[in-house]
């Protein structure tokens, strides 16, 4: 057992950290909040392009498949970086469609999902596919079907429209034009870990198992925690840097004891919840997936909250970096799992065992 | 322990009741929240209507009683809020009717009652935010004028002000809460400029100020050189004390409101959330009566300023707030996400709630004056 | 409106203040959880009686039946001080009992009552009777019919057996012995306070309305709730007197932030709580109630957990008065009215108003 | 990022299943928590086992997985608690094996290991609980030996400990965290009286030791004088490595039972205590995880000494625990106010968890701790 990072994997991750942060850094993030407002398309499509070329998206497929041929927890490494870097786009879709849509590995299309409540959808203008159905197979139907046009999304990086049926359902608003079922194709697994691969274990035909999501489901949570963890490192990192730095009373605010717990505690939910995504990865569980998704929306909401207190009125500006990482948070967190089927999913798993 | 109004109590209002009634149905439509001067006309219109009716001096010389039933009725009644006019009546107007020469309120006074002027702010500053006593605007004296320079922030109103009570360093070398200084400063005076300042929440209510060698005359000091300290504080305590009577008051409507789409949507059925939504009704009728608490204790002692209960109301009702809107969230679902859906309002106000705990001092500092001043903890730390 | 308390009303409340300073201090304290623990009855009779030759039990009685006249406002302020001493004895049930239960208005009978879940009876071997039912009629029903023997309390101080009949329900195991119903006779409010008076409102054959609890089932919810209350504000006491006793670090921990915002967080709750406790017994309403009794029983067992936190080590001794609060605080919220059914009743109202 | 175990490791953990089956049915009955001799006996003749068994010294020289995968079985097997071996095998035995001489190690160390010898712990003092530095026991030099008087508190196992692992204060001049030194005393030496120190919970786990002029021989000091805080502290990194593994398999039992309990008493139709009980499942979960994570990590680093994830873990397991026996309390009902009903054991965890937050360094010195050395924030207040 060693639960830890290899050198690959910390490489892996650190190419990324390199590429955004050359690629988007601080001033791309404002100049993307800014071009969205002016209604102007949100994702760089160059930068989606770039990500391809590096193999994000098609790091679980199979070498054979044009893939990298890791797993996922190669890939809950680099999601944790783009959710750092606030990176937008429907990149836990496009994730899972690569394979099944075509252009979504090399990152050449734009993949969204019913993974909202509420009929929701988010990327509805931008998005060149949807990614849809509750079963095991992954339907790309084209553009999402958007009915009562766009909604004002309360994230200015991710624009989200009203899907054609609304019952509040994720189900796919119409499950025409399927084009293959995602990643059924057996991925091997990283060596020595787990239950890794992508859901080759669930036949095209079935899911897990009664009341388990379907592996893709399962994926798409387990993905988005990865991005909350991402971003709860982040704003730790935010309010410690200006907690440092910020001086009332005559000393660094980091210095008194309320500031300084306040950074601790998010330090420990996101450390907690990065050690409950990377096991999810690594077992493939979908009772620990389920923890893992509690636990990183908790971190990231609870940390870019805490993060906006230790920043006081400077964090309220729309210039700070601080509210988009909350309202990130609370979108993902309806994404996929929310907490209280999470915690159903838990408590099922307890008397279970 | 008495909560049942006097006579004169209920029959004030009953006629205040009344009042708003007529007096709301004649009211022009909203402005928009981006156009200040329109707002500003509302505003003033409101607080003259309020003047002709005999309600204008509320704030300054009626019973803490008295005020509360006022904000109580016109929350109910959905009245407009009390917007441009609240500097001017909460903070600068009792400032300087407390500190002010005769001269001084004569001339400042009426036209803030006839809603004829309005006041903004000039306090926090961006590197002087809980701690105001580190504030850097500097004022110079030069012949009968100071001239001033510096910037200020978190300025509501500034682009439709006609003044501005401001705070200023007039002796740099003077302990910190020392050397500080309040002037009335004509917000048309050469060398203010104002800028807008957007928040998290997309709008921008605030501004900032930032002055530029602006020239205010020396006789629009308020109290003496250098105490302005002192000065303020009269005013600051203004706002922990009734100053959230409406907010209250229209956080239970919202509540109940939160409980029937609950109903509608089936929410409702859960547990989980409804029994939140019924902790959250016995927080905010608690807080409810600790405004009452707070109003009689300020009533029995005659110089009307509000007791250690305003820090305790303003600690758990910030936090109060916040959660109430959390539970919105949860109650929305997937539609919290969403500015201009059902949960439109909701997530405009979630937003705004977030400062709750920040604004006019974070419950950080809002904990050590409890804990020092309150329960006599040693300062420090 | 003048919500403070009276001059009246507040030299009642330093009255029973001095009598319970003088009577059962820190050392009467101490020695009655050491009788508990040898076995010994652990209410002072001799006490008792003083209490009710002060008119503590018959002030709600009016006075042509020998009782105060006065009404809930006044007994909550009296249960506070009660609170705060950590008196022992069923002071809540033998003040309801209070004309109903010969001897019980003069503090010459302990009644105890079925307020707890699963059977459980406080006082077993002590009490001379025993209220129930839950109808709007209290019950004497002799000595409480303890089947299973005595059960051992995590409060020392306020012994527990198991009732006869033991589903679980807080009704009466035996309706035998009636000897009339508790405080039906019209007591008058105290002046300009709306609905302080005793259950007049409820007639023998009718409780408030479906759902509501009995009158006395309220009352007791509202007395149990101020002696949360004056066990919050002496925890809140203990908790500010320690931490500026204590030093560590070279200083009073009272000077760090953590133990000063600890405090901080105390008072509010115990202030909030009073402010509802209060009400509740001004308006007699049982929607405040069932607020003052959630908030109370929050306020006494978080201010217990947070004073024992102050105290760090020397709080977790059994000499320490800090544990006896805790331990009272979690028995009291059992009583009566638990959070989930108050915050069920709350939620009910929501929805009605 | 690997969960699996090495073939060796899967081997050393079927070979400890299968001597445990065999080794606990042997076990002679347990002690009663107030038989001091008995629990000794008890606890030395299970370390014996473990001895003769070859796996003694697991704390000491396997590799943290190992240990690890040791401290899961024992407890899932039900073996008994390390008890009265705790400071020996955890604290002592591990202090002197980095820096005692040979003669130490030779002299303490083997009966340790074969449970022949049992230590207890002087560290804490009336008034110096969290801050360990400022402890006021003093130890003056004569002749060959060191002459001590002071106190101690929350020391285990005292009644029946052969030595005491005793900070004293040999230089009173040299600033706090210097003038301290580690000392060997045994618990025989006249002038030692140990007193049984009741808590909350009514048992009396722990003792206050008084000493009177004890005479410890110089030659029982290990690490130089005045260098015993750094000794020290190499001792106290060990408490929070594995020392909580475990305990995490215990409340992870524990929970299950807890729901298992709900769904016999009709609780479980409860959502809300149905979530609670579901999140508080992740959060062990995710603890456990958190374990793995925190031995693979010192299996990297060749000292084997935590690294940060130790605090984090204590912070968070330490509130966890108490929110497991809250939980307890919510399903049990009115039953969790009795300590010898149903709710017997749970009560009496509940109230032996309330000492989480606060033994071993305060949750509030732990957050110091994680804010300061982790993401380095400047020291004070």
């Amino acid at each position: 057992m060693d639960f830890q990072p290899t050198e690959e994997q910390r490489a892996l991750r650190a190419g990324l950290r390199e590429v955004l942060a050359a690629r988007f850094g601080q001033d791309a993030l404002r100049a993307a909040v800014a071009a969205a407002e002016a209604g102007a398309p949100v994702v760089d499509r160059r930068l989606w392009r770039e990500l391809g070329d590096t193999g994000f998206f098609a790091l679980g497929l199979p070498e054979e498949a044009g893939g990298v041929g890791l797993g996922l927890p190669e890939a809950v490494l680099l999601f944790e970086e783009a959710g750092r870097a606030l990176l937008p786009g429907p990149l836990v879709a496009t994730w899972l469609a690569a394979g099944t849509v075509p252009g979504a590995a090399e990152g050449r299309v734009l993949v969204t999902a019913y993974d909202l409540g509420d009929g929701l959808v988010t990327y509805p203008a931008e998005a060149d596919a949807v990614l849809g159905g509750s079963g095991p197979a992954a339907v790309a139907a084209g553009r999402p079907a958007v009915a009562a046009g766009p909604a004002a999304s309360v994230d200015p990086l991710t624009p989200l429209g009203r899907a054609a049926r609304s019952e509040g359902t994720a189900e796919a608003p119409g499950t025409a034009g399927s084009v293959g079922t995602a990643g059924t194709a057996g991925t091997p697994g990283s060596a020595g870990s787990a239950g890794t691969a992508r859901p080759a274990a669930a036949g095209p035909g079935g899911a897990g198992g009664p009341g388990e999501p379907a592996p893709y489901r399962r994926e798409g949570a387990l993905l988005t925690a990865a991005l909350q963890v991402g971003s709860a490192l982040r704003t730790t990192e935010l309010a410690v840097a200006y907690a440092g730095r910020r001086e009332q009373f005559g000393r660094p605010i980091g210095a008194f004891q309320a500031v300084k717990h306040l950074c601790a505690q998010m330090l420990v939910r996101a450390e907690l919840a990065r050690t409950a995504v990377y096991a999810a990865a690594v077992t493939g569980d979908p009772v620990e997936t389920a923890a893992a998704k509690l636990l990183a929306d908790e971190a990231a909401v609870r940390g870019a909250r805490d993060c906006l207190q230790v920043h006081g009125g400077m964090g309220f500006t729309w210039e700070a970096e601080v509210h988009l990482h909350l309202k990130r948070a609370w979108l993902r967190a309806e994404q996929w799992l929310t907490a209280a089927e999470a915690e159903e999913a838990l408590a099922a798993d307890l008397t279970e065992s | 322990m008495d909560l049942t109004y006097t006579e004169e109590e209920e029959a004030f209002r009953a006629r205040l009741r009344d009042w708003l009634a007529g007096a709301l149905a004649k009211l022009p439509p909203k402005p928009s929240p981006g156009d200040w001067p329109g707002r500003r006309a509302y505003d003033a219109g409101w607080q003259r209507a309020l003047y002709d009716a005999g309600y204008a001096d509320l704030h300054w010389d009626a019973s803490p009683t008295q005020r509360l039933i006022f904000l109580e009725e016109t929350e109910r009644a959905g009245a407009p809020y009390v917007g441009a006019n609240f500097v001017g009546l909460l903070h600068a107007g009792p400032t300087i009717a407390a500190e002010g020469t005769p001269e001084q309120r004569e001339r400042w006074l009426p036209p803030i009652l006839r809603g004829e002027e309005i006041w903004c702010q000039g306090f926090s500053e961006p590197d002087a935010g809980s701690d105001l006593a580190a504030l850097r605007t500097r004022a110079v004296r030069d012949g009968d004028d100071y001239v001033v320079t510096g910037s200020k922030i978190w300025t509501s109103h500034a682009e439709v002000a006609d003044w501005c009570e401001l705070l200023v360093r007039t002796d740099p070398r003077a302990p910190r809460h020392r050397g500080i200084s309040w002037l009335a400063m004509p917000m048309d005076a050469p060398g203010v400029t104002v800028r807008p300042l957007r928040t998290l929440a997309g709008s921008a209510e605030f501004a900032e100020v930032f002055l530029d060698e602006v020239r205010v005359p020396v006789r629009n000091r308020v109290g003496d050189e250098n105490d302005g300290w002192r000065v303020t504080m009269v005013t600051l305590s203004f706002e922990r004390g009734t100053a959230f009577v409406g907010e209250v008051v229209a956080c239970r409507r919202v509540l109940a409101e939160l409980a029937r789409a609950a109903r509608r949507s089936g929410r409702w059925d859960d547990p989980a959330l409804r029994r939140r939504l019924g902790r959250l009704h016995a927080e905010f009728g608690a807080l409810w009566r600790l405004t009452q608490w707070n109003v009689s204790e300020a009533q029995r002692s005659p110089g009307g300023v509000p007791g250690v209960g305003g820090s305790v109301f303003k600690l758990r009702y910030s936090h109060a707030r916040q959660e109430l809107y959390d539970a919105a969230a949860e109650v929305l679902g997937a539609r919290a996400l969403v500015l201009d859906g059902e949960g439109g309002p909701w997530v405009a106000d979630r937003l705004s709630s977030l400062s709750y705990t920040i604004a006019a001092g974070t419950s950080q500092i809002q904990r050590n004056i409890v804990a020092e001043r309150i329960l006599g903890l040693p300062k420090g730390g």
